[in-house]
């Protein structure tokens, strides 16, 4: 694999930081977010800052911009330097005439980042009216023109649309040329394509790239994606817990990695090289979906409309122990497909039978004895336990509707926690108490509860740091040993899918295109989206956890270079 | 009074919260001074029959009008009744109508909301009344509704209630349909659980904080619209004092004898005051940004 | 409005909203009849009738009486006013009015045998005739054109035209808020001076509008700011704000004033008990009513006469008990005597009409001290209106004891005086079945002079002290104010708007 | 957008049918008789039933109420049982002098409450925003005439600048409109103002902690157009939503200051009606209440995405 090898030495420092430490604001006794930060990017350097969640990154970058939030977090020692110029000693005035002239930055969540209720194109342009003595004309002729450079399609159009009327990934090239047009002489990129398909990833870093060569950006680049790091990185430093505890040349750090920390984490990427596929069980088919349909929307009073359709005849079966994977796109139907076949909604056509019952046309009450045989883990566990409740009370709920005893569950539930590597006290806590791991370990154990036949994950790690998404998934393959269930497993992770699932289905604006056994899938797809898919997933020729390139033989086989 | 903060504590937590402060979110003083004086306030009305010096009620046409004096600590009314027992005794009446109206309207409200959030027939039929009754101008109905049963306590209470409860409704109905959507109630509705648990386990304390806060909201109004209604001769009558009728019995001599309605109002004002910033501060710390973000 | 035009603003004590002055007894819709209707005859201030539109003549027998119309009377439409617009008028005016009915009782006929001329033929003598069709309160008979008295007297009119000094002006007419008079260029004063409702009513400003204001604190402030120019009633209470103003005048036109009285429910215990009557009566204190009403003892005056103690049949005999203080224990005695057994006393309280919020609440501790039990109810004075009407048990919706005011000429003799009228269900509320008053009321009718007249009068004062068919609690005074730019105000019970001027200011 | 405002007109019908059969019943449950009040203290039974019977109110209530609908659907609000005037007519009188104020009583509020609140929410938890706060919620927890009379006391007894009462059409001139009702706007707006700048603050609140507003700053827009262009149109709905729905406060105040102020609104018209049982009248100014409250909350509800592109009818 290559990796970026310039040599900056003999350009101009941009960013120098030196000692930065940040606490809460007014307990200067508490433990720091930052302690003692140190770190210097050149003129056209990509600097990629990676680490644990909750380890620092992002308030780094904020300290830099200056936009550390007065209630909560304050500056308390160390200098920032930006090409001469002391950061931490600026007046608003001087900061604001710093802000998107010198330095930029584009944020995590372009979903949020931009204001919804300007036009995008008039957020480009303030920027030219803050900073610049631009006319009004000259200014959206500069703004039209960035856009294209972002390679906006159609930018007269999308000049005038509003955020909510763009695709995610046309929303984060309008944060970037927001962040670009003025040429700053540092870019900040914090996690820019963390939410995003890779496909369109591939885009984006491929947009900074160019830019970083036209204008010689100096790049700070936020991520945990270790794929994205081996790509773009010349340097790299590694944070945990408000520190600095490695910081390196890309190559130097991913062949020979010094601290506990960065190994640990490297070894936890997983592999884009799928498992091999379990025996396929000889006993009968536990799920069975046949033709299902789902649209959303449609009819109406007045007026018939037409309705998305998220899915469209959808065929697979799962069987007893066996894992499924569904992969695609953001907004492909992976979801839709999951929450037919829990029957949270109404499949438009088709049968779901699961456990020799149909239960696609019974009626809500009908159901209902049905549910325990079949259980979700929710992309988002914080958002899926109840805020009020005590764990306890969550995993109980589910087996007192099926007329366990309160005792015999909260015994239950004690013995799932000790399964789930949970210590038994947690059970009086609530689940802001936790961390995101836990909670997902969490819902885990409350689906487990339930001992259903049929366990379907969506999204159920991808929100989670590489170290703690290895735990989560040992954890399934553990449950899925001891107690032999079903699996449908939905992520948009490509490495991810490959290290558990035994079948694959790739899913594409709601219809199937590609079904079979996990290593045909991935090692040799004949879609051309799911090719195209799997070219795109960055770092695809690294073995991270080895430290090593992956020869030809064990990459993807077939996967065009 | 439509859009709450929502948020992700129970009315328990919220008003211990008030005490132990949770980190980042510095209260202040003034919910502390807020909630003394409060106190101070309900205690000296609901004590007050035990020291005031005359009967509220006992008039002496001789004694009309009279200045602050020692034997009338704030002076008297035209009716020659003293000031002082009368102001402090109709703290009771009015704290009452104010915590009855928020107490009826909030239980009326919570129950009739739950219901039009949770059965989707009856919904619609519920809003429509609903939204008929809050169009219905607050004040001349209650003055259509105390002409009809007589201004006694229980028909201003409600007379005050009926035009609330929609609120209420409209603001628990909108809890209700937002927190459905979110995926703690779908995992309820994988893990087997009925609806009406759901509604009254999983939905119900979603609605308990936003309603502390309308609840202060409507504690104070009564107490306000009660002295409106005694202002246009339809309040509670004056063998009851309150300070909405002895402020407007009081009112034509605002320029003779401001005290008549300095004092009762002074106490209304501050009572507000205190219910207000204190509802302000419960919302205050239930707005998610001002807790930490876990996690 | 012109240049130099005077307008007087003044605010009255409640706002116009019925136009028909036969039709209602409301003071604000009589007045505003004495502004754009003449009468044929008036009183004078001595009680005494007087020929306004026409002079009379009556015939020895007291059968006929003959009223001659004088020249130049004219209606706003500029037609003449004649005999028979005066006839339809009076007998419209006789099915609303008692005294009225009285006359059409005994009434042959009635006929306007020219334009001129109006022959009242009667079968019987009814002496108090002139007295009856001068009275100035409450229903005055307001002469209209003869289309418009056509109207049934239970419907309201619709066209106000009359032969008064002003013109009403239905364009700037508010119901409820304002009305405005123009003067009425062709009216011919009368030339003898003004007296009362009688004399020349000699118009010297070209506008009046009238207002209401529903807060006294509001109107007085807009007087002292010179915003209006007068004010009917002024509460007592607040005098003491215009009396540091040196350009306002407060002053008392009217010294016959009013009476306030409270009315007991002869139909249901415990007032059907004459004894507990007695009690109530002992029990209540004039002095202290009259205080907490009014304040200033200036606007006050103890009374026990029923017919008023300034007119002339007004005595006071028998009244001590009234007059003397509150007599708790003799209350007490009645009551015991009586056998009281608890019977709580419904008292309605009127909450929106300021002149009778007070008098229940004094009554209810005067009662209550005297060992009545008291049940005070609070209510708006239009239920007070539906429910003194119904003659249902207390429990049923009924009531015992309620409390109001009359103008002094309204109580002023047995006929006049509805309630001292003893027809039990026919009766005023309350409903008294009391044969020997109607008898004395007979005998006042058929009475030959004013002294037989002023007998008879001092017998039912003693019959109505003992068998308490209301209680009289006093006269007061209501004062009025004015810029002192606003001369020459007559002094009337009726506020008018003739003879006064305004100076620039 | 057009078939929105269709829909939301349609489903205005039954509420004002609602509010219609409601205020029918509640009127002619209340105790009071209209004739008793035309025919004044001294007339006797026999004389109130003839008039009742003129009046229609002996007839059985279906009937009373068909024929009131009936009239309604013909646009005739019938006639004033007291003064016989055209019902139609007293309300076209009075309702200039209402909407004058409440507008201007709106105008006033939203100046002074919107930029109070974006204040208070942005110098949060800071003395500016305890002084802007307690401001408000004093407004709110003085009864309405209280501060009438402290108005009328200061500004136009002892400083004579405003006259004491009364009211002129704007036609009459500016000038003497404004005199006149300055005063009872600002004292309608003390309550609304608390109303609106606490919604504001909040609203604000919520706002000010988007990341979009972060956005801004870090694009160097300076703080005036980050609060006002950014954070503002984002907090619009709420704060719409209680300019709305405040209305009914704001009618319920109106009653209050055209009494102390001396102003011939609608008003003092329904509380008088009230009072004196004027059924057309009472049943024709609630509904025009209610149609004017179902109408401003339509309109605010319109007005939404006027602020906010995301809501689309
Ligand atoms: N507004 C804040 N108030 C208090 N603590 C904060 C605040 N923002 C961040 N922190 C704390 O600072 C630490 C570093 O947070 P930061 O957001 O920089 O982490 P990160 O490395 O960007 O993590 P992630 O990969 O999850 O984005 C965390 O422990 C977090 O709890
Ligand atoms: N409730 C809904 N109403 C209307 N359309 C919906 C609804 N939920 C999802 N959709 C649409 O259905 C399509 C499929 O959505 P789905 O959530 O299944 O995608 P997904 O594959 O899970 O995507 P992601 O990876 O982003 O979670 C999308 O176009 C989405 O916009
Ligand atoms: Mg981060
Ligand atoms: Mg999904």
């Amino acid at each position: 694999m290559e990796f970026k090898s310039q040599d900056f030495s003999s350009a101009t420092q941009v960013l120098t930081i030196r000692g930065l430490r940040v606490g809460l604001s007014g307990r200067p006794n508490a433990t720091p977010v930052l302690d003692g930060i140190d770190l210097d990017i050149r003129a056209g350097e990509t600097h990629c800052l990676v680490g644990e969640s909750g380890s620092g990154k992002s308030v780094t970058s904020l300290a830099v911009m200056g936009l550390l939030p007065p209630d909560a977090l304050e500056l308390q020692g160390g200098s920032i330097d930006l090409e001469g110029f002391e950061i931490s000693k600026a007046t608003p005035t001087q900061l604001r005439e710093l802000r998107a002239r010198r330095i930029a930055m584009i944020f995590q969540e372009p979903m949020t980042a931009l204001n919804p209720v300007l036009r995008v194109g008039e957020q480009i342009m303030e920027v030219l009216s803050m900073h610049s003595d631009l006319s009004q004309s000259e200014a959206k002729k500069r703004t039209l023109d960035m856009m294209e450079q972002v390679h906006l399609p159609d930018v007269a159009r999308i000049f005038s649309a509003f955020p909510h009327q763009l695709s995610g990934g046309q929303r984060q090239r309008i944060m970037i040329a927001m962040a670009l047009i003025l040429d700053p002489d540092l870019l900040i990129a914090d996690e820019p394509t963390t939410a995003l398909d890779v496909t369109t990833q591939l885009q984006i870093l491929k947009l900074i790239a160019e830019m970083q060569e036209r204008h010689g950006t100096a790049v700070l680049f936020i991520t945990h994606d270790m794929g994205v790091v081996a790509e773009i990185a010349d340097t790299v430093s590694v944070m945990q817990k408000g520190r600095i505890v490695e910081r390196a040349p890309i190559r130097e750090l991913l062949t020979a990695p010094q601290e506990p920390y960065t190994r640990k984490l490297l070894t936890a990427v997983p592999n884009l090289a799928p498992r091999p596929a379990r025996d396929a069980a000889d006993r009968q088919d536990l799920v069975n979906v046949r033709g299902l349909d789902m649209t959303y929307g449609g009819g109406g009073f007045f007026r018939k409309t037409e309705g998305v359709k998220a899915a469209r005849d959808v065929n697979f079966t799962i069987a007893p122990g066996r894992t499924l994977g569904i992969v695609g796109e953001s907004g492909s139907g992976k979801s839709t497909v999951a929450r037919c076949i829990m029957r949270l909604i109404d499949p438009t056509a088709g049968e779901v039978t699961i456990a020799g019952t149909e239960i696609a046309q019974l009626s809500r009450r009908q159901l209902q004895p049905h549910r325990k045989h079949f259980q979700i883990v929710f992309q988002d566990p914080y958002r899926s336990l109840n805020p009020r409740w005590t764990v306890a009370r969550s995993l109980c709920e589910g087996p007192i509707n099926f007329g366990t005893p309160r005792a015999e569950a909260m015994a239950k539930a004690a013995e799932l926690m000790e399964l789930v590597d949970l210590p038994r006290d947690a059970l009086d806590r609530y689940p802001h108490q936790f961390s995101g791991g836990q909670r997902q370990r969490i819902a885990i154990a409350r689906a487990v509860a339930m001992k259903p036949d049929l366990l379907v994950a969506d999204e159920a790690v991808s929100a989670l740091d590489v170290s703690v998404q290895a735990q989560v998934l040992d954890l399934l393959d553990d449950i899925q040993e001891k107690f032999g269930v079903a699996m449908l497993f939905i992520t948009h992770d490509l490495r991810v899918a490959a290290q558990i699932c035994d079948d694959v289905l790739v899913m594409q604006k709601g219809v199937v295109v590609e079904h079979g056994p996990a290593q045909a899938v991935l090692s040799n797809p004949t879609d051309t989206y799911t090719r195209n898919l799997i070219e795109a997933a960055p770092g695809r020729h690294w073995d991270f956890a080895n430290y090593r390139a992956l020869d030809s033989a064990s990459a993807f086989k077939g996967a065009t270079a | 009074m439509t859009e709450f903060p929502q948020s992700r504590r129970s009315a328990f937590q919220v008003l211990t919260g008030m005490f132990s402060l949770p980190a980042g979110a510095r209260v202040g003083i003034g919910p502390i001074i807020a909630a003394v004086i409060l106190v101070a306030i309900v205690l000296a009305s609901v004590l007050a029959p035990f020291y005031v010096p005359y009967d509220p009620l006992s008039m002496n046409a001789m004694a009309r009008l009279k200045p602050p004096s020692e034997e009338f600590l704030l002076g008297t009314d035209p009716y020659g009744r003293d000031t002082f027992s009368r102001v402090m005794t109709g703290g009771r009446v009015s704290l009452l109508i104010g915590v009855g109206a928020a107490v009826v309207s909030v239980v009326v409200g919570l129950i009739i909301g739950l219901v039009a959030g949770f059965f989707r027939t009856a919904d619609s039929i519920i809003m429509r009344i609903m939204d008929s009754l809050m169009a219905i101008p607050a004040i001349l109905l209650a003055i259509a509704l105390v002409a009809l049963n007589g201004p006694s306590l229980g028909s201003v209470i409600i007379a005050i209630t009926v035009p609330e409860v929609p609120r209420v409704v409209r603001l628990v109905r909108s809890v209700v349909l937002s927190a459905r959507e979110e995926p703690y109630v779908e995992a309820a509705i994988a893990l087997g659980s009925s609806m009406p648990k759901i509604l009254v386990q999983h939905l119900m304390p979603n609605t308990f904080a936003p309603l502390i806060v309308q609840g202060t909201y409507i504690c104070a109004s009564a107490i306000l619209i009660e002295a409106i209604l005694s202002f246009l001769g339809a309040g509670v009558s004056t063998e009851i004092p309150t300070w909405g009728n002895i402020m407007a019995e009081g009112r034509t001599y605002f320029q003779i004898k401001p005290g008549l309605i300095f004092w009762p109002g002074l106490l209304l004002s501050l009572c507000i005051l205190a219910i207000n910033l204190l509802g302000d501060t419960a919302r205050d710390l239930l707005d998610p940004r001002m807790k930490k973000r876990e996690g | 409005a012109q240049e130099n035009e005077t307008t007087i603003t003044a605010v009255m004590h409640s706002g116009l909203r019925v136009l028909d002055p036969v039709i209602t007894t409301a003071h604000i819709t009589r007045n505003h009849g004495y502004m754009i209707y003449d009468v044929l005859t008036a009183v004078d201030a001595d009680f005494k009738p007087q020929p306004q539109m026409a002079d009379w003549t009556a015939s020895d027998d007291g059968l006929t009486y003959t009223f001659t119309l004088r020249d130049g009377l004219k209606f706003h439409d500029d037609a003449p006013v004649t005999g028979t617009d005066a006839v339809a008028s009076l007998k419209r005016w006789g099915e609303r009015d008692s005294g009225g009915q009285m006359i059409f009782d005994v009434t042959e006929s009635l006929e306007a045998p020219d334009d001129k001329t109006i022959v009242w033929t009667l079968r019987e003598p009814f002496a108090p005739l002139l007295d009856v069709i001068s009275k100035q309160s409450a229903v005055p008979p307001f002469i209209m054109p003869a289309r418009v008295a056509e109207t049934s007297p239970d419907e309201t009119i619709t066209e106000y035209v009359g032969s008064g000094p002003f013109v009403f002006n239905s364009d700037e007419y508010e119901p409820g808020v304002s009305v405005t008079y123009e003067k009425f260029d062709d009216y011919v004063p009368r030339e003898e001076p003004v007296s009362w409702m009688a004399g020349g009513k000699v118009v010297n400003v070209d506008r009046v509008v009238w207002t209401t204001m529903p807060d006294a604190l509001t109107a007085i402030n807009a007087l002292s700011a010179g915003e209006i120019d007068y004010i009917e009633q002024v509460q007592i209470d607040l005098l003491p704000i215009l009396q540091n103003n040196p350009d306002v005048v407060v002053e008392r036109r009217d010294e016959l004033g009013y009476v306030t009285i409270g009315r007991p429910n002869h139909l249901h215990p415990p007032f059907d008990n004459k004894l507990v009557r007695q009690a109530a009566m002992a029990a209540l204190d004039q002095e202290s009513m009259l205080a907490t009403m009014q304040g200033d003892p200036e606007y006050y005056k103890v009374c026990g006469a029923i017919f008023g103690c300034s007119t002339p049949l007004g005595d006071e005999a028998g009244s001590e008990i009234l007059t003397g203080g509150a007599d708790p224990e003799k209350a007490k005695a009645l009551l015991e005597e009586a056998g009281y057994d608890g019977t709580p006393v419904v008292l309605m309280a009127p909450t929106d009409v300021i002149s009778l919020t007070n008098q229940p609440v004094v009554a209810a501790q005067a009662l209550r001290e005297a060992g009545f039990e008291v049940d005070m109810q609070s209510m708006d004075w239009q239920s007070v209106v539906q429910r003194r009407a119904q003659q249902s048990p207390v429990a049923e919706g009924g009531w015992n004891m309620f409390f109001t005011n009359w103008m002094v000429p309204e109580i002023s003799d047995p006929l006049i005086n509805v309630m001292v009228n003893g027809r039990g269900d026919d009766a005023w509320f309350g409903w008294p079945t009391d044969p020997e008053i109607e008898k004395l009321r007979a005998d006042f009718v058929a009475a030959e002079d004013d002294g037989a007249r002023k007998e008879i009068a001092q017998r039912i004062q003693g019959h109505v002290m003992d068998n308490v068919n209301y209680i009289m609690m006093g006269e007061y005074l209501i004062p009025q104010a004015r810029r002192d730019n606003i001369k020459d105000m007559i002094p009337s019970p009726v506020p008018v708007f003739w003879n006064m001027t305004k100076d620039a200011e | 957008m057009l078939l929105y405002i269709t829909k939301r007109v349609l489903a205005t019908i039954p509420v004002m049918l609602i509010v219609a059969i409601f205020v029918f019943l509640l009127l002619r449950l209340t105790p009071g008789d209209p004739a008793a009040i035309l025919a004044g203290d001294a007339a006797t039974p026999a004389q109130l039933e003839r008039i009742r019977d003129r009046l229609g109110l002996n007839d059985p209530l279906l009937t009373q109420f068909f024929t009131w609908m009936g009239q309604l659907l013909r646009g005739d609000l019938g006639v004033s049982l007291l003064s016989n005037t055209s019902v139609a007519g007293m309300v076209a009188d009075r309702l200039g002098p209402t909407i004058n104020i409440a507008l201007m009583t709106i105008v006033i509020s939203v100046s002074l409450a919107v930029p109070m609140g974006v204040i208070a929410a942005w110098r949060h938890r800071t003395w500016v925003d305890f002084l802007v706060m307690s401001f408000s919620v004093l407004g709110f927890s003085v009864p309405v005439f209280v501060i009438g009379y402290i108005l009328i006391q200061i500004f136009a007894i002892e400083l004579r600048w405003v006259p004491v009462q009364g009211y002129k059409d704007p036609s009459e001139g500016l000038g003497a409109f404004f005199s006149r009702a300055i005063l009872p706007s600002l004292t309608l707006a003390t309550i609304y103002v608390a109303l609106i700048a606490r919604m504001t603050r909040a609203s604000m609140l919520e706002v000010l902690g988007e990341d979009y507003i972060r956005t801004a700053r870090a694009k160097g827009v300076r703080e005036n157009v980050v609060l006002f262009r950014h954070a503002l149109r984002n907090a619009a709905v709420p704060i719409l939503t209680i300019i709305g729905t405040g209305f009914a406060l704001l009618i319920s105040g109106v009653v209050v200051t055209e009494s102390v102020f001396n102003i011939p609104g609608i008003g003092r018209l329904t509380v008088d009606a009230i009072l004196a049982r004027d059924y057309p009248v009472i049943q024709a100014m609630i509904l025009l209440t209610a149609g004017i409250y179902v109408f401003v909350n339509l309109l605010v509800d319109v007005s939404y995405s006027f602020f906010d592109p995301r809501i689309r009818y």
